[in-house]
């Protein structure tokens, strides 16, 4: 863009924005530096995204790569997320056992009767693979930095009406139509579901429940489960009672207003009065001393 | 009709001189077509109502040349054509309302595969992607009018086919597809197709010396660890 | 009078020297900023966005005469400038036209449920939408070329059968019916979420030409029978 002129000047940054914050965005979301290898598998697209961008901090051509420690690093990568527990969806953990796979293929010598793939042909399909990802996002850069209509190039702004070149007087795309079929239907099975509704106990509800109890346990320990089936009229109800009402009762211990106590694996679980049992329950539901 | 006309017409046909004032006339009339309307005009259209014997096409490239210069051009799309402001002008013509719609990178990266692999299946895109293509994504492109199905493999399943649309060349000032950006380069690299090319370089694996600084070469250790890799991950950093 | 001429005596009438090819540039932007609005473009308008020292209507002169002989023309209404086609061409552009209307969601409906359940009868295309369809709906459709009478279903009452047309096909860019994306492919472009309940399906649409197990052809007797002799039976009753 050329000119100085100020306003129009200023309006066509802010449209080239955008886009480019886009791709920026992508890939400062992305928490890996070559410095500090920080886990976040937030910022990528499944696990070919990542190699691809660990790829690109060997700073070679992509045909170049050395695959090995392409292997290397994502494997390195998948262990750190793993301990310090970040759940890994499926398919970065199936990669990082064809990559150590690979690894394998690529490191042992091949045997003689061995009809599976070499670790050369599947490094090279890696690399194939990685480096058309590649191609793609370059086509698309500059694909979307062509002169747009609309944007750059633009349309007669005042049409005359000529004479329709369709022979049917109705316009309609086949979007249009496949849309409207699948709403359509859609609307009518859903409503053709009916979902049985559960009954599931809020953390919230849990909570006010436990406080409204702290303040009738005694400084005795007591069974949370003998607490909960005390109040639980509804068999079905159990479960999730017991779940949320267990994740409360964690809550307040933190908070100093209960303590628990278990004795073994699978014991019961006991409760008691904490030492700020009395302390302001900030829903008015909980008894003040 | 009289002879000179006939005669005219005799020439036209074999692709010779034409009558300069009816050429001219069929130009205004080409003109007059393609600049009444918004969206692209097909030269069949164009040919159908220009006076017998002339040669759209031959009009068209002259109102091509005509307007080569100017504020205004004579674009291309496909087997249409349409009137665009020249690309350089955009910075005059920008106003508040201009506005562009905006493509998530994912769905500008199955944009871009669409385009240069059509027609291409959706596993297809998504093999090239090495992810599940999200719902809404293709839902976008093909309401913005750039993405269309265009029919059916013939392969186990008849799997649909996606293609790109004349929008899409004429909102990206492309006349056809084979104008895309590095198509060429991207079918000599073997990269637009499924299957890796006989050309394609191997990398060699052991290539110590093309390791990244941040990277040390492989141990005895690493060795040892291997096909345990997956559960534990015991090396302290 | 070209172009270069025009320029020359619009310097001339000045008395002033612009630079010729500043002159050329401020007809460029002129041009494109017209063409590209709206509605007129007023002088001042244009004026502001002119280079500096280059007069507006001088400008504004010479495209007008540029363009005198063309098949488009640059006018003034009052003090702004719009292009229109000449009037001349009132033969190509005819503007009387009927407008391209868009198809209705009801409509759209309808002749989707036609697209994949033929040979469907009204009475089914009502289950299948849950409401009562007009009768001005489907002439619509009947009037649009893409629905046909198929047949008659040989069950009681027999009710009239509706399908597609070739034109349908044509419209929507298909070549076959059999091309219609089925369940999985409606799902995978976003079109169908995830919440479907397990036996929901999408039928495999009955080619045009086969006609289905309990289906008879439709006759000339039935099309008269039901009044709907299309244009030509402008019978009295």
């Amino acid at each position: 863009m050329q000119a100085t002129e100020g306003k129009p000047q200023k309006k066509a940054r802010g449209a080239d924005a955008p886009m480019e914050d886009l791709w920026q965005e992508g890939a400062e979301g992305r928490g890996l530096s070559e410095e500090s290898l920080v886990v976040d598998l937030a910022g990528f697209e499944g696990p070919l995204d990542l190699l691809l961008h660990l790829a690109r901090t060997q700073k070679v051509d992509l045909t170049r790569i050395s695959v090995l420690a392409l292997a290397e690093q994502y494997l390195a990568f998948i262990d750190r997320a793993r301990k310090i527990r970040i759940e890994l969806a499926a398919d970065y953990l199936v990669m990082a056992a064809w990559l150590a796979y690979l690894k394998s293929r690529l490191l042992i010598p091949k045997q003689a009767k061995d009809d599976g793939p070499s670790g050369e042909e599947m490094a090279a399909s890696l690399a194939f693979r990685l480096k058309r990802l590649e191609a793609m996002r370059d086509a698309a850069t500059r694909l979307i930095n062509r002169n747009r209509l609309g944007r750059d190039v633009f349309a007669r702004g005042m049409p005359e009406h000529i004479v329709t070149e369709r022979r049917s007087a109705f316009e309609a795309s086949l979007y249009d139509l496949l849309s409207a079929y699948a709403s359509l239907r859609q609307r009518h099975a859903i409503t053709q579901v009916t979902i049985e509704k559960r009954n599931v106990w809020s953390l919230a509800d849990a909570r006010e429940l436990l406080q409204l109890l702290v303040g009738t346990v005694e400084d005795d320990w007591t069974a949370l489960d003998h607490f909960m089936l005390r109040y639980l009229s509804d068999p079905t109800e159990r479960t999730t009672a017991i779940a949320s009402a267990f994740a409360a009762t964690l809550e307040l211990v933190r908070e100093g207003r209960l303590e628990l106590r278990q004795d073994g694996v699978f014991q019961p679980i006991y409760l008691r009065r904490g030492p700020k049992a009395g302390e302001g329950g900030e829903e008015g539901s909980a008894p003040r001393d | 009709m009289t002879e000179e006309e006939e005669r005219a017409e005799v020439l036209a046909e074999e692709g010779t001189v034409v009558d300069p004032r009816r050429l001219h006339e069929a130009g205004r009339i080409a003109e007059a077509l393609v600049f009444a309307s918004a969206g692209p005009v097909s030269e069949a259209y164009i040919a159908e109502r220009l006076p017998r014997g002339v040669d759209v096409q031959h009009v068209m490239r002259a109102l091509k040349g005509f307007y080569a210069g100017r504020g205004v051009n004579l674009v291309q799309v496909d087997d249409s054509w349409a009137f665009r402001t020249a690309p350089d002008m955009s910075f005059v013509i920008r106003t508040d309302e201009t506005e562009v719609r905006k493509l998530s990178r994912a769905a500008l990266e199955v944009l871009s595969i669409i385009a240069y692999h059509q027609p291409v299946t959706r596993a297809e895109i998504e093999d090239i992607r090495g992810v599940q293509t999200s719902k809404g994504t293709l839902d976008v492109l093909m309401e913005a009018g750039w993405v269309r199905f265009r029919g059916r493999r013939r392969s186990p399943g008849r799997p649909v086919t996606f293609g790109t649309t004349r929008d899409f060349l004429d909102h990206f000032g492309l006349e056809e597809l084979r104008d895309l950006p590095g198509l060429d380069e991207l079918k000599g690299a073997g990269l637009l197709s499924g299957r890796i090319p006989a050309n394609f370089q191997v990398p060699l694996p052991l290539g110590e010396d093309e390791l990244a600084e941040d990277e040390d070469p492989i141990t005895q250790m690493d060795l040892e660890e291997l096909g345990l890799l997956a559960p534990g991950g015991h090396d302290e950093e």
